[in-house]
């Protein structure tokens, strides 16, 4: 006696996230801090429900355990429904086995009977790191306008990005008649952004026939999709206009951190028009004390501001003492900075201590002239979660640092 | 941790004294510190105590407090057995309580079918971090029938206060021998009652009979100055910050109290957090030729003026070249280019028009009233 | 910034329950309908609320999609806590390996992080396949009165039931200092009830060694009783008066429904001063038509009875047509027997078909007369989830039928 | 599934019809069925449809109304966004509505404040499980301005009913062309309105605006019947189970209709369910020489005696002997060993005394008031 739902939405974050190194440790990457008081899935599970959408499966097997008390009941999102709302689906063992997850494709084959209860028309598959704000309703609709039995949500890239991206080529009419991974020569410029539609008895048949396939890495971009075209179903690229960002590396994280600032930021995340919620930290309101200097930043609640702050983005519960400067940098929620300490161009973890006139990172200008005349990414410095820099210590640009420097 | 007590506040106090702050709304809902309302203190010292029932007493003017309240999901209070409970008067709304066994009396069958042993009564009318656990070990230690938890302090209400302080005398054993309303207030250190008080469930039941067949209606005058020697009646001194707000010069001063560091760590630096009704902002954004000096800035704010020892509570927007100082802003309010104040309270949705200049004073700070625009 | 936690419950739920077969094809045992309109679950849950436990684990490997399902957000049992209620906990990969629950005791071991993040004082061990009442914050009373390292609740069996369980031989203030199995000479009735209390940081030491012990079974009652029995740590016996019953048998789970009927039943379910609460079923008061014979049983909200009942258990949304008689047995959730059907001294499984006229079990006197001349057990016809028995088929006494028969 | 309105439900009726039921509450309270309130069909109905914000207009006796509906959690309406409104009148709580368009008028800022295109309006005095879905649809595909549902059928009130009744014709293309109140009563099928309306939000504002300044308050009168012809006004006929709840002898026909099995399954044997606030109670238990015949019978009850063609609440106990016929029996009701009840409808936690013998007529049934002891 279930409420049959249109649609269904599979969050894929079992990522553990090798690329973002230090700050994963204890955390899943969908788990990660993001923009002062976020976690990356605060975005797709936002979009969800903004979209209309209240049945969400959350699928992870890498330290669910942060992630489970983070999405919890599910409440920050209004995704405690009485009748789906949100999930978060491990890996089990059925009958006398159990296996982990082996693909994406495999993941939301063993979360049939989950989808199954439900009895949807269409099924939503999302990523859990990228940032964005979309309206999967209207992306819904075009599927079903086009009678698709898969659509791709594309974004139109400049040519030489396109080779890092999965490319749809497609007719005039945004038919896919090709997709290529990575391709060297890019016949088009619409990258995969990692969100699909696909009509649920079309998803189910090729999962279940995927799966009987010994040969196959149950991967949707590798497997799925594929062999889709091959078969001539009705795939379709569905042109997304808005911003995006995969916040999987490094760089990408700490530029996508530096996008909210400035008047002209690409991303509005207090529009009221669609809200991005979050587990709500609970803090006082930021207090800037009589000598702070603050510039062009995002401060959240429960930071304590004695020294000075530019262009960088303050999460809940961070203290930068007296005389302490932070520029152009991302400080992770309940990092303390002490008094005197110097942090340019770095993203510090949660819980971290950067002590006493501790110097972390360097203006790029510096780094430019001095560490690595490289590329961009080399220039970051990071500390991970829980990690002490001792008094007066230094940690250069580009260095990523796991353990404490005392 | 209390499984043995509910909680009962008095949530209707509306006095004229607050101006237009109270003009639709009581004042236990009068927001403060920036993203609290005044009731978020008391309501959720009992939640951490151990407390998951409370009845908010209420007489009129409560929408603005049921908005804020709801289902007490953020007090961890949208529960099946107990949890939150407004109680607004059954009959008419309009005549006032003349005192608060009358207001009890109303509450009688909410207070009747609690299975809780103890109640804890206060006012939403302070700002404190209370341990309410402690003062119950203590009432349950001394066998007391009554314990009222005091504060030692000078006595000197603000001018406009409309009275309902109540000073007690204590004997050395902690029991209470003399209770004074509203004495001439003096510079020496008086026990300030806190409005805080816990007695046994059957005790109140009886109390409510009692006053309600007499038609007595103080709760002061008719139970605990007139039954003094014959109740167990004991003080449970409280050390920490306590302010009282009956006046728009003590609520100006005490939300500047939250300035101070040390205050502020004895209000939000605990594990005895306070809850508050969430909104889902986004962090405040400073842009520009922004400057923040010793002031409390809430989620939500574009800030691009100048700011000092000032309170900007959510989603306000001071523009450019406005400047700020020794003010209260309340949510949504905007601050236009060029704009000055100083010793303002602003109400909600309040718009500061450009280049215009406001000025209150230290002891009588100016305020708008919500929705207006100047 | 969270609230310390006196007690934490960590329940036991992984049991695939083989020894009740067919009933546990799609659900866990701990899931597995109990009186009319429970779940096995709903005794420990409900025993944690009411005991003022407002933080429970559940640890569970074998089919978590419906357990998942059913204590959802914890909310039936008032366990939707802003911090703490109620967690499903399957296991998970850490680094870059995963792996399953090897035992009990590795099973808390693997969720050590989530019982520190409440920094309990207590850690209450319970199992998902009992039914009972009982106060655990009166026997972690006893367990603070007593300095107990482990407190374990025992209950006075018959000397001869007590080489079936774990027994506790204890000097004269209850103190354990010895542990037997099964003893095929039980010098005790002191049997263990499957319900520890443990001061957190004990446990915790002892499991960190267990875990590091290759030997080890990690298993609460092989390893780490046995261990601190040695080490000469103080454990307590704490005597329980109560009903409680194992249903981790058919003949257990078939007795316990039995004894829920009559007026001089052991366990009062409505009792208002300690509510077992369930996930509701939401369905209209149940419907007895004009010809409708009731005699000593228990009917569910949603059940419709047009035939004849007599000493059964009947779950909701279960049909009873025109002439059918059911004697003798539980009938689980949406269960349809067709008219004329006869059901006698039988377990029927959710959502099963019993058809017109079949013949499902027989009565006791029958049964010894012809069929089994062995034990009681012998008796029970059980019929399986989703199970169609068609029109005019019999299924035996003694049968346990997990496929239809048509 | 649509998300592009929002509900209303007017549930302040507490017509003196209704004898002692509505004493102490509002009539869209009182108990139906076994285990629902009145009010539970058309929050329900509205639900299933997809709405996911109402808002509940009381006027007064909303205290038994507030306790039922809670946060609105078994209706899946405790939500951040929208979920449940109750929407007691703002200012002196005496005075009744003089009709809808006033009651509407206590609700304005609620809508305004709606983000929906589309408010679907409805009484809380009537069983029905509709498809709202359906007739918002139709709405939308006619380009109306409002859409009145109805049902066809012999208009004959019965002899209390106070009125209230409208009943419309329509041409060929489902247009309104004319809307009566209260007609003579007769045997002819008519098109008897449901009391269930669409509009447009922005059309809700704008009538209400119109009337208030303009001191009308009839919906019927002020709005739909003096503007048939400048609106356009559309029937649409729903031919499910319906039956409006406007006397003892209506209630009480109602409520055995449900023994009716084709009944039964349009109004529970769909995916729309009717939710209703959860008791927790153990499923019912029958011991010794029980006999139950043609009854609807909920969780909780004990029965030991003989029940036909009744309703039992949850919560009864029906002791040895004892026999009911024909019968209401709401909550927690005993009823003890050898006394016998015809045509009888007890409220709330009544207790009838051994061997006592009550009976009422078939449009007459006694009605014994919440708590009475007989």
């Amino acid at each position: 006696m279930r409420m049959k739902k249109t649609a269904v939405a599979m969050l894929l974050a079992g990522g553990q996230g090798s690329r973002v190194g230090v700050l994963t440790k204890k955390v899943a990457k969908p788990a990660l801090p993001f923009g002062g008081k976020y976690r990356i899935i605060d975005f797709p599970l936002s979009n969800c429900v903004n979209s209309g959408i209240d049945t969400v499966g959350v699928l992870t097997q890498y330290m669910p355990l942060d992630l489970n008390a983070y999405v919890g009941n599910g409440q920050p999102w209004d995704l405690d429904r009485n009748d789906g709302g949100v999930s978060v689906l491990p890996p089990y063992v059925r009958g006398k086995d159990g296996e982990w997850y082996k693909g994406t494709a495999n993941a939301i084959y063993q979360n049939i009977q989950y989808i199954e209860r439900y009895d949807p028309e269409y099924v939503v598959v999302l990523s859990g790191d990228h940032v964005y704000k979309m309206d999967y309703s209207k992306m819904i609709d075009f599927h079903k306008e086009k009678g698709a039995s898969c659509t791709i949500a594309v974004l139109n890239v400049t040519l030489e990005e396109a080779s890092r991206f999965g490319i749809m080529n497609t007719d005039d009419d945004n038919r896919i008649y090709e997709f290529e991974e990575k391709p060297a020569h890019p016949k088009s410029t619409k990258a995969s952004m990692g969100v699909y539609v696909f009509s649920w008895k079309k998803l189910r048949q090729y999962l279940i026939e995927d799966e009987a396939d010994p040969n196959s890495q149950n991967d949707f971009g590798k497997n799925i999709i594929p062999r889709m075209l091959e078969d001539k179903e009705p795939l379709y690229a569905y042109e997304f206009n808005g911003y995006w960002k995969d916040v999987g590396t490094l760089p990408s994280l700490w530029e996508t951190n530096m996008e909210l600032l400035g008047e002209d930021s690409p991303i509005k995340l207090g529009d009221p028009s669609w809200k991005i919620y979050s587990r709500n930290p609970n803090e006082p309101p930021h207090y800037t004390a009589p000598d702070a200097v603050i510039t062009n930043s995002m401060i959240t609640e429960g930071a304590v501001i004695e020294g000075a702050v530019e262009n960088s983005v303050i999460f809940y519960g961070v203290h930068i003492g007296k005389g302490a400067v932070v520029k152009n940098s991302v400080i992770m929620p309940d990092t303390h900075i002490e008094d005197g300490a110097v942090v340019e161009y770095s993203i510090i973890g949660q819980d971290a201590t950067i002590g006493e006139r501790a110097k972390v990172g360097m203006s790029r200008e510096d780094a430019i002239k001095s560490v690595h005349p490289g590329k961009l990414t080399g220039y970051l410095a990071v500390i991970g979660d829980d990690v002490v820099i001792g008094k007066d210590q230094v940690v250069q640009a580009g260095e990523m640092l796991g353990e404490n420097r005392i | 941790m209390n499984n043995d007590a509910f909680g009962l506040i008095f949530a209707y106090q509306d006095d004229n004294v607050m101006k237009s702050l109270t003009q639709k709304r009581a004042l236990s809902s009068i927001p403060f510190g920036g993203r609290y309302r005044i009731v978020d203190f008391i309501l959720s010292n009992m939640v951490n105590s151990g407390i998951t029932k409370v009845g908010i007493i209420t007489r009129n003017n409560y929408q603005s407090l049921m908005d804020h309240l709801g289902s007490g999901k953020e007090w961890d209070l949208s529960r099946k057995n107990g949890g939150l409970y407004m109680l607004p008067p059954f009959f008419s709304q309009g005549t006032a309580y003349r005192g608060k066994m009358e207001a009890l009396r109303n509450a009688e069958s909410f207070i009747r079918k609690s299975s809780q042993e103890y109640v804890i009564m206060a006012n939403a009318d302070s700002i404190a971090n209370i341990d309410l656990d402690a003062a119950l070990e203590y009432h349950k230690s001394k066998g007391a029938d009554i314990t009222m938890m005091y504060k030692k302090q000078a006595f000197k209400p603000a001018e406009e206060d409309v009275g309902q302080n109540c000073v007690i005398k204590t004997q050395e054993d902690g029991r209470v021998i003399d209770i004074a309303m509203d004495p001439a207030p003096s510079d020496e250190i008086v026990n300030l009652s806190m409005g805080v008080m816990i007695m046994q469930r059957s005790l109140l039941e009886t109390l409510i009979l009692e006053c309600s067949s007499h038609n007595m209606y103080s709760l002061h005058r008719d139970v605990l100055q007139r039954r003094i020697n014959d109740l167990k009646i004991y003080g449970f001194e409280y050390s920490g910050y306590f302010q009282k707000i009956d006046s728009i010069s003590s609520y100006f001063a005490t939300n500047m109290d939250l300035l101070n560091t040390d205050i502020r760590e004895q209000l939000f630096g605990t594990n005895r957090q306070i809850y508050t009704k969430i909104r889902d902002e986004a962090p405040t954004i400073y842009r520009g030729q922004s400057s923040v000096k010793n002031s409390l800035v809430a989620d939500g704010c574009v800030i691009e003026g100048t700011v000092e020892n000032s309170i900007i509570f959510r989603g306000v927007h001071i523009h450019k070249g406005a400047v700020i100082r020794n003010s209260i802003i309340m949510q949504d309010t905007e601050v236009q280019e060029d704009s000055e104040l100083n010793y303002v309270i602003t109400d909600k949705d309040v718009v500061i028009r450009e280049s215009r200049k406001l000025f209150g004073y230290n002891l009588y700070p100016m305020v708008l009233a919500k929705g207006s625009v100047v």
